[in-house]
């Protein structure tokens, strides 16, 4: 049997065999025993595609298939696997954190009421992640995108009967004052999982938009095979299978664009793209370890990738709108991250903010080098952020389960090694030299630069500049509020003893894999070289896009590259030192207040959505719809006896039956009983009759 | 003969066993119940011999079929027969029905009559499903009403006498027109009967041959037009060579509901009170049908019926006869008149995503678990209606399959609401909360039952819904209805937004209901689900995970038809 | 002689009379059953030498140029004595007959309103027409009036007295000017002269108030404001036998009159066509007017009355689709699945009624408790009069509609009788309401007042269940009926 | 018609003149009177009206036609008497219930009070 099968049947059959039988003990065994498998499989599948740079996949099975119609033929939305560089790299951090994580977990969640239903929900997450990897059509990827939402889903309610935090005492006294923006009674597990899933179908309603589209596109091309696979999705849109469909008066380029516009939704939606990230920072809710990899490391990167993926499909309008986009989300979540006290929530923002940062690089298209810096950003950041959160696991496990940064500090001496490690971590995010972010994310913001460049010929500057304006900005904020993260946790003298007394490193194992990973931070392991301008020598087959693309002149990019090293060198070092300096005795609040409090409550953008989407239409909305459906509640009860009539459908039901029997009362009134006038009555109608015969 | 004897068997066994009920000391509560589990389970295995012949098969054809005049003179016959369609619905009212009755066993007053109305109700189901006469069909669709009535009226809630009216009265006025309509039908054929015109297709898809090698299409001789131009039997080995194009069937005046397919253009000519009858007629199918699905803006009795009816009768109500209102449809109203069908496919369109709309967001307004989850219906039978209106095979299949998951889905969640109902004898939202802990069977259950309906991915809801809304996408049905051919985009995407909605309120109740920390103290000691519960429950979820996993089956059993169903109105409007 | 033979059946119904006057005189105090019983026999006789003489296809020659025993008739006898049949063993457990005490004189009155039905059903002479309502009625108002005791009944008897007269001078007043158009009492000729005459408005006067008369007997608006009084205040099973065995007497009576009179070909006079348009405008009226009072009504009694009504003005629509085999067909099997389901209804009521409620819905709630199968029975025939499958009432419309539908796509003259047709679903859709108020009162609501208060158990004696398990099975069986109304229409196209 | 233009001095239109008075005072003592009898004289006097026509029509026509109509008319004669003796006896049971015969006392029997 074909290898990636076995990766993507290794969790599922591990995730039913604990779901079955629900073993008291071994369960994680088990699970890390299967994940280890399918990871040395990964292994060796991955290098055989590096290397070669062949795909390798597996025969696919029918799915979905349809019979001919009229002027549409037969078609088969089949399922099945391929396996190309980009995945495969992919693969291998997926499978390979996961299996961190898993041996991380049993020192995290030991003793915990649901221990072994992490194992096995985990494993459910990662056959579904796995399967977006491997998936080699859309609508594969579509379906594996759901699972995967059902995975975080069950692994953010993990502690499903935890209540909301406006009844947690380390929470309100944490929170920042009068940040109302958090609805703090909608902050729970349950309510967390809820929104994520909801927010995520928000952004899935445009997938299926822009599947729909793509898929009508690839039919009235007729091509063979499973119209929605990356080949013949590629392969419709570059024999114009868009000039032959129109929409709304649509065509060609700016129907491809919609359509394009209408996947990267669905990805806005997994990658917490702004105005939908809201949903991430509520999933701290979860088990900090399934955080590290679900929300930080892999599931929110899917996005990232799917846009990589479908890059070769994507109109120039469709990418200017991505980096648009990717630049807002990542400016705003820093911006957010600076007056955070909560350690998770910090790491949270900065997540949307580096994924902000691998929406911009794909924004700015295949020939600046702004697709390979993204995705080289997703695998670095992957690593590197999975780390933090580790970290962050064992400083919250070691101070009782406080989050509060105001209470830290000092932590450098009782527990090295995490601080060691997180430290590393944070110097990568920073970007510094000879750190990982340095060689991916400096090189989007050379990206966007470039981008810019060839822009402002077609379009206003500022349309054009933001981006890349953005991008610095965010560059700077980054350094600082991780810094201040840093600084507040492991710097200065202990602020709160009974907080942190009894705090100490992890068990052995847990270090292990916090050491193994620190060592990612290190950009030579992905370069290959210590010169921080050389590019990746064996990632090159990941990052060259699908696709012929004529690249921008080779001493344009090192030009740029030089310049954005330099300038995000200096920034970074300011930012470092800034927040080194403030913050090195202890929390202090510096900022203008009004924007202090507009950055705490996040923009408004949370209560916004409450406002329109919860409150209003699913409170409001729902209530009226419903009263205009079937009536009052205070009719619904009185429908056996005296129900009132209502302005609503049902009302009007009844109301027809009721003119019908008022008109029958009005006949049965002629029945007064009295013989005379029944006579009457009829001689009366029959004289009429008969004088209407003979006039 | 044989053929007529097995079908009627999909209705005579219930009828049997109630019969038998009725013979039985009402004291004697196991054996009754023992005994319609029994009776109701007969059609279950018709069903499924059936449904495995037909993906077997893979074509659109009969699997059985047999005519034995009834009244001649009168042109009505005891028409059964079986293709794919009926197949899998027969499948799915046996199952439905078996778990309705195992769902009835807490049932303990008047358990004689309750069983013996209840094998009725699924005799007049089955009935519809297998009858291909028109006064037949009327006979059976009508048979419903009354068990239905009283299955409301005496094992209902506190609202019931109202609820049981409303259904009786809101299904009769849908479908008593159907007497004027079908006998109109049937005058305005001559006595002599008509010669028509049809298509090599429509010939080729009821084709057969008789002793001496002529074709039939159904039992009626085909003709077709020899060298001098007179119409002569036509050898099938000529049909099969597609030399000639053009043939002939002389139809006599009847009810039967195969011959009536080869009349649409005869009746499109004729005109009944001042409207041409082909569109009077489709228009009170369509009513009388519109009220069973329920069809916006005609649904208001459903959440009446539903909350008032017992867990067993909702099942049904929901798993079954929501299905016959559009098996009508795919039976009669679109294949009699295609082009009628056609023509108004935008409005029809329409109201299947107002209904999606409107009854999600009437759904999240809901307090009632049962009168949600009543919406909630409602909503995804909307879906049934846009993917038929689109007409593309697609859609068809997809609005196919919809039924079916539909039919499960709804049955579960039904099911489920029982369950909470029997233990906290209410059914109101914020009466529960936090019930994970006590009850992580029904927790995982009712999960899963909400991410289907919710269009999950690898469970049926997806599978239907995913077909409809891709289905929509690549309509042309625009067109031909006069409204543009990007109606049907538009509709897909409104349709779209109801994923959205329906996770919303769907996962919304899961989280009101089971998770957070438990509300209500005194639902601590809620048992966890009890065997019969799970006996009725895990069968439908093994369907759910089945059909969403492997719907391989489904569409081989309804793609074909839907093919014939698009290609038949396709052909009607080139034709015309 | 032979002639006089064909009357068999009604001479044979005169002798049962003066039998059981005469039994009544000698036995009825001891035997008071051996008086009934005889009635019973002699009326099951008659429906044999109907049954016997029901030869489809051949008309019997006339009687006297007074009554025309042809196929319909023979089949309404067998109808009628059937209903009497019904009747009478109904009343040996009815509480209300058996506190009148007199058997004897139910009974003769019984058998004489049957033998009044078979007269006026064949009459085809202004005279014997004329004789044979005045008989129905005569033998009507003291069935009606039977419980000289009750308010409600002596009311009734002489409200229906009242009415009918004034209904009857009508009737009679136009008789008297046909005659004197046409200077004839026989029915063919009346209508071989009128067709040699235009058709002046002036000259149809007449004819609307012969048609009072008719309108009287079958209660149809406006001459319906009678019937409802009268059937809530007589006897319960009197109100079933009124409400049945005079509207198929009266239908056979104006099958027969409309067709002598204006059925003559080449007429100049009012054409049928023009005569089945105005037939079918009061037959809507009438069934919809019907069906909308019934709505209101709060008296199961009232609700069936006002059923009757509608049901009257659907059944009027055979009578003016002249298309003669097929109408006559439907219009026979309507009355025959009418009569039993009708019959049944009441006779349940009656039985609900034996220990002492009334039959107003609040007084009928519960009643399953106390009589399931009565309620049971109740149900059945009041869904057959609703006409739901696969009980007779559908078949009987279904027929009904084919026949009149047919008639009307034959003529484009007869454009009325499409929409009749829709009027006939419509007015089927109100009355199911108000007959779904009747079950639900009887077989769903609980008893308001606790259980059987103040109630004395009255245990039906005799074989009063059996009318109404005869009614109930007839009710079932005759859905079944495919073949038969099949067969119908063949016998009476032949 | 032909009848009218018959010569002499007898002619049909007075008997069906008096006879239409006598008809309509019938029909309005029915209408008016709220007394059980004179409702019943109301009705007998329509009959005689009716009566009164057939024998008119028939005098002015062929022997054999006017013993038709004088046939019917003792018929109508024979039939009032009977339905007279029949509404008395019905009459006189409502005085023995109601104490009254007031046709506007007997009206227990309406749609609205049950």
């Amino acid at each position: 049997m074909n290898p990636l099968l076995w990766v993507l049947a290794t969790p599922l059959a591990v995730f039913l065999l604990l779901f079955a039988f629900k073993p008291r003990k071994g369960g994680d065994l088990l699970a890390i025993a299967g994940m280890a498998l399918s990871f040395g499989l990964s292994l060796k599948a991955a290098s055989a595609v590096l290397t070669s740079g062949q795909n390798l996949s597996v025969e696919a099975v029918k799915w979905l298939s349809f019979p001919a119609g009229t002027g549409i033929p037969a078609f088969d939305l089949s399922l099945g696997l391929r396996l190309d560089p980009m995945g495969a790299v992919m693969l291998l951090i997926v499978t390979g954190l996961a299996l961190c994580v898993l041996i991380f977990s049993t020192w995290y969640l030991h003793g915990d009421r649901f221990y072994t239903r992490f194992f096995s929900h985990f494993s459910f997450f990662c056959f579904a992640m796995l399967g977006i990897v491997l998936s080699d059509n859309l609508l594969m990827t579509f379906v594996f995108w759901e699972l995967v939402g059902v995975g975080s889903y069950l692994l953010i309610g993990f502690w499903h009967d935890k209540a909301a935090v406006s009844e947690d005492p380390f929470y309100q006294e944490m929170k920042a004052k009068d940040a109302t923006g958090i609805i703090e009674s909608k902050l729970s597990p349950a309510h967390a999982q809820l929104k994520a899933f909801v927010m995520n179908r928000v952004g899935d309603f445009g997938f299926l938009v822009g599947m729909g589209i793509f898929l009508w596109a690839a039919l009235a091309s007729h091509v063979t095979g499973n119209p929605l696979s990356w080949e013949n999705l590629s392969l419709a849109v570059n024999t114009g299978a868009f000039d032959r469909i129109s929409f709304a008066g649509l065509s060609g380029g700016t129907l491809l664009t919609l359509a394009g516009i209408g996947v990267f939704l669905g990805a806005m939606g997994k990658s917490a793209q702004f105005p939908l990230h809201t949903w991430l920072p509520d999933a701290m809710q979860g088990p900090t370890t399934a955080s590290s990899i679900i929300h930080a490391a892999t599931m929110v990167a899917a996005g990232v990738f799917l846009t990589a993926r479908v890059h070769p499909l994507l109109s120039p309008g469709a990418l200017v709108f991505i980096s648009w986009i990717g630049a807002i989300t990542a400016f705003v979540a820093a911006t957010i991250a600076l007056v955070q006290w909560d350690y998770k929530a910090v790491l949270a923002y900065s997540t949307v903010s580096q994924l902000g940062y691998m929406m911009i690089g794909l924004g700015a298209g295949a020939g600046t080098g702004g697709y390979s810096a993204g995705l080289s950003h997703l695998f670095t950041h992957a690593l590197f952020k999975c780390l933090l959160f580790l970290g962050a696991a064992s400083v919250i496990h070691a101070c009782g389960n406080h989050q509060d940064m105001n209470r830290f500090g000092g932590l450098l001496k009782k527990m090295p090694l995490t601080a060691v490690t997180s430290g590393l971590a944070v110097l990568a995010i920073c970007g510094l030299p000879f750190f990982s972010a340095f060689w991916s994310k400096d090189a989007i913001v050379a990206s966007a630069f470039l981008a810019a460049e060839e822009r402002s010929g077609g379009m206003s500057a500022l349309l054009a500049w933001g981006p890349w304006l953005l991008s610095v900005l965010t560059a700077l904020l980054t350094c600082f509020y991780m810094t201040r993260l840093w600084t507040l946790t492991f710097l200065g003298q202990e602020r709160d003893p009974h907080v942190t007394h009894h705090a100490h490193d992890p068990s052995l194992p847990a270090k292990i894999v916090l050491a193994l990973l620190s060592v990612f931070t290190l950009q030579f392991l992905w370069t290959g070289s210590v010169n921080p301008l050389a590019g990746s020598s064996w990632l090159d087959g990941a990052l060259t896009p699908g696709g012929a693309v004529e690249m921008v002149a080779e001493s344009a990019r090192h030009h740029a590259h030089v310049q954005t090293m330099i300038l995000a060198t200096v920034l970074g070092l300011v930012g470092i030192g800034s927040a080194l300096f403030l913050y090195r005795k202890g929390p202090v609040t510096v900022s203008v207040k009004p924007v202090w409090k507009f950055l705490a409550n996040l923009w408004y953008v949370d209560r916004l959505w409450d406002l329109l989407w919860t409150e209003g239409l699913g409170k409001r909305g729902g209530a009226l719809v419903a009263v205009l459906d079937l009536g009052s509640a205070d009719r619904l009860t009185k429908l056996e006896t005296t129900a009132p009539l209502s302005p609503s459908l049902d009302g009007v039901v009844d109301g027809t039956a009721k003119l019908a029997g008022a008109l029958g009362a009005v006949f049965g009134r002629l029945q007064n009983g009295r013989i005379g006038s029944y006579a009457g009555y009829a001689t009366l109608i029959l004289g009429l009759l008969a004088l209407l015969l003979v006039l | 003969m044989l053929d007529s004897l097995i079908l009627s068997l999909v209705f005579v066994a219930p009828l049997l066993g109630a019969l038998v009920l009725w013979l039985l000391p009402s004291g004697w509560i196991r054996t009754l119940r023992g005994v319609a589990l029994g009776f109701a389970s007969v059609p279950l295995f018709l069903g499924l011999g059936l449904f495995v012949q037909a993906v077997r098969s893979g074509q659109d054809h009969f699997l059985l079929r047999e005519s034995v005049p009834l009244a001649s003179n009168l042109g009505i016959a005891w028409h059964l027969g079986v293709d794919g369609l009926s197949a899998t619905l027969l499948l799915l009212s046996g199952v439905v029905g078996v778990i309705a009755v195992l769902a009835s066993f807490g049932i303990t007053h008047k358990v004689r009559g309750y069983f013996s109305l209840l094998l009725v109700l699924f005799a007049g189901m089955n009935g519809v499903f297998v009858a291909l006469d028109m006064v037949l069909f009327y006979v059976f669709w009508e048979l419903m009403l009354v068990p239905m009535f009283f299955l409301i009226a005496w094992w209902g809630g506190e609202q019931r006498r109202y609820a049981s009216m409303k259904f009786f009265f809101y299904t009769m006025a849908g479908s008593i027109m159907l007497l004027v309509v079908m006998l109109a039908l049937h005058l305005k054929v001559p006595t002599t009967g008509v010669e028509v015109q049809v298509q090599r297709e429509t010939v080729l898809s009821g084709l057969s041959v008789d002793r001496d090698g002529n074709a039939k299409v159904w039992d009626l001789p085909v003709l077709a037009a020899d060298s001098l131009g007179h119409f002569q039997k036509a050898p099938a080995s000529q049909l099969v060579r597609g030399d000639v194009k053009e043939f002939r069937v002389h139809v006599p005046r009847d009810f039967d509901l195969l011959h009536w397919r080869l009349l649409w253009k005869h009746w499109t000519a004729q005109s009944f009170l001042h409207m041409n009858l082909a569109a009077f007629a489709f228009l009170f199918f369509f009513l009388a049908f519109a009220v069973k699905v329920p069809v916006f803006p005609l649904h208001t009795w459903l959440p009446h019926a539903h909350v008032q009816a017992p867990t067993a009768v909702s099942v049904v109500l929901a798993g079954v006869l929501l299905k016959l209102g559009v098996y009508g449809f795919l039976r009669i109203a679109w294949p009699l008149f295609p082009t009628v069908a056609a023509a108004w496919g935008g409005v029809i369109g329409i109201l299947g995503v107002v209904a999606i709309l409107w009854a999600a967001l009437a759904a999240l307004g809901q307090k009632d678990l049962k009168r949600l989850v009543a919406y909630a219906s409602i909503s995804h039978m909307g879906y049934c209606l846009l993917g038929l209106a689109a007409l593309t095979v697609t859609g068809i299949t997809g609005s196919l399959v919809q039924m079916i998951s539909h039919g499960i889905g709804a049955a579960l969640l039904f099911l489920l609401v029982g369950v909470l109902y029997d233990r906290a004898h209410h059914r109101k939202v914020e009466g529960f909360g936090g019930l994970a802990t006590t009850m992580p069977a029904f927790t995982a259950v009712f999960m899963l039952a909400a991410f289907s309906s919710a269009g999950l991915p690898s469970l049926s809801g997806f599978v239907g819904e995913v077909s409809v809304i891709l289905g929509a996408f690549q309509s042309q049905a625009g067109i031909a209805a006069g409204c543009g051919a990007d109606l049907f985009r538009w509709l897909a995407i409104a349709a779209s937004l109801g994923v959205i909605l329906s996770a919303a309120y769907l996962l919304w109740t899961v989280q009101r209901v089971a998770f957070g920390p438990l509300r209500h103290p005194e639902q601590a000691s809620f048992p966890d689900l009890s065997l019969r519960e799970k006996f009725s429950l895990y069968p439908l979820v093994a369907l759910t995970v089945l059909f969403g996993v492997w719907p391989h089956p489904l569409l081989a059993a309804l793609g074909p038809w839907a093919r014939s169903l698009s290609l038949h109105v396709a052909q009607a409007i080139a034709g015309t | 002689m032979q002639t006089i033979a064909n009357l068999l059946p009604e001479l044979l119904l005169c002798g049962a009379i003066l039998l059981v006057l005469v039994l009544e005189m000698v036995a009825g105090k001891r035997h008071p059953r051996s008086v009934t019983g005889l009635a019973v026999m002699a009326l099951l006789f008659v429906s044999w030498i109907s049954v016997r003489r029901a030869v489809p296809g051949i008309d019997l020659p006339f009687v006297g140029e007074m009554q025309r025993p042809d196929f319909l008739t023979t089949m309404v006898r067998i109808l009628a004595s059937i209903g009497g049949i019904l009747a009478l063993t109904a009343s040996t457990g009815s509480r209300e007959i058996e506190e009148y005490g007199r058997p004897g004189e139910f009974a003769v009155l019984v058998l004489g309103l049957v033998l009044g039905a078979m007269l006026f059903a064949s009459a085809t002479n202004l005279v014997s027409l004329y004789i044979g309502l005045e008989f129905l009625s005569l033998v009507a108002y003291p069935l009606s009036g039977l419980r000289a005791h009750s308010k409600a009944s002596s009311e009734a008897g002489l409200k229906y007295v009242l009415f009918g007269g004034v209904a009857s001078a009508l009737m009679l007043f136009g008789m008297s000017h046909l005659f004197g158009l046409t200077g004839s009492l026989d029915l063919s000729v009346i209508g071989q002269n009128l067709a040699k005459l235009p058709a002046t408005p002036v000259l149809c006067v007449p004819l609307v108030l012969v048609g009072a008369g008719f309108a009287y007997k079958l209660a149809l608006v406006p001459f319906h404001f009678w019937s409802p009084d009268v059937y809530q205040g007589c006897p319960t099973v009197t109100a079933g036998l009124l409400t049945t065995v005079p509207k198929i007497a009266g239908f056979a009576g104006l099958w027969h009159a409309i067709r002598l009179v204006f059925g003559v070909p080449g007429s100049h006079f009012l054409s049928t066509t023009t005569m089945g348009t105005a037939l079918a405008t009061v037959a809507v009226v009438t069934m919809l007017v019907g069906a909308l009072t019934a709505l209101s009504q709060t008296d199961a009694k009232r609700i069936l009355a006002f059923s009757s009504v509608s049901n009257a003005g659907i059944l009027l629509l055979t009578v003016g689709a002249w298309d003669e085999p097929a109408s006559a067909a439907a219009l026979y099997f309507y009355l025959t699945a009418y009569l039993f389901a009708n019959l049944g209804a009441f006779l349940a009521l009656d039985l609900l009624q034996n220990d002492g409620t009334g039959t107003s819905l609040s007084e009928l709630a519960g009643s399953w408790k106390r009589h399931p199968i009565a309620v049971l029975a109740l149900v059945v025939c009041v869904l057959s009069l609703t006409g739901l499958p696969p009980l007779a009432g559908f078949l009987g419309k279904w027929n009904l509609l084919r026949a009149v539908l047919d008639s009307a796509m034959q003529d484009s003259g007869r454009w009325m009788f499409k929409w009749a047709s829709i009027g006939v679903v419509a007015s089927s859709v109100i009355l199911a309401f108000a007959y779904l108020r009747i079950v639900r009162a009887a077989a769903v609501a609980d008893q308001d007042r606790e259980e059987s208060a103040g109630l004395d158990s009255y245990v039906p004696s005799g074989e009063s269940p059996w009318a109404l398990i005869v009614c109930t099975a007839a009710s079932i069986v005759l859905g079944f009926g495919w073949p038969l109304i099949a067969f119908l229409g063949r016998w009476f196209s032949l | 018609m032909n009848c009218c233009m018959l010569p002499g001095p007898d002619l049909l239109s007075p008997y069906l003149l008096v006879s239409a008075v006598l008809f309509a005072c019938g029909l309005l003592a029915c209408l008016t009177r709220r007394n059980a009898v004179g409702y019943l004289m109301g009705i007998e006097l329509m009959l005689n009206a009716a009566a009164l026509n057939f024998v008119a029509y028939g005098r002015f026509r062929t022997p054999l036609e006017a013993g038709h109509g004088q046939v019917f008319s003792i018929f109508v004669i024979v039939l009032a008497a009977a339905e007279a003796a029949v509404a008395l006896a019905l009459v006189y049971s409502v005085y023995r219930t109601f104490r009254d015969v007031d046709l506007d006392q007997t009206t227990t029997l309406t749609g609205s009070d049950t």
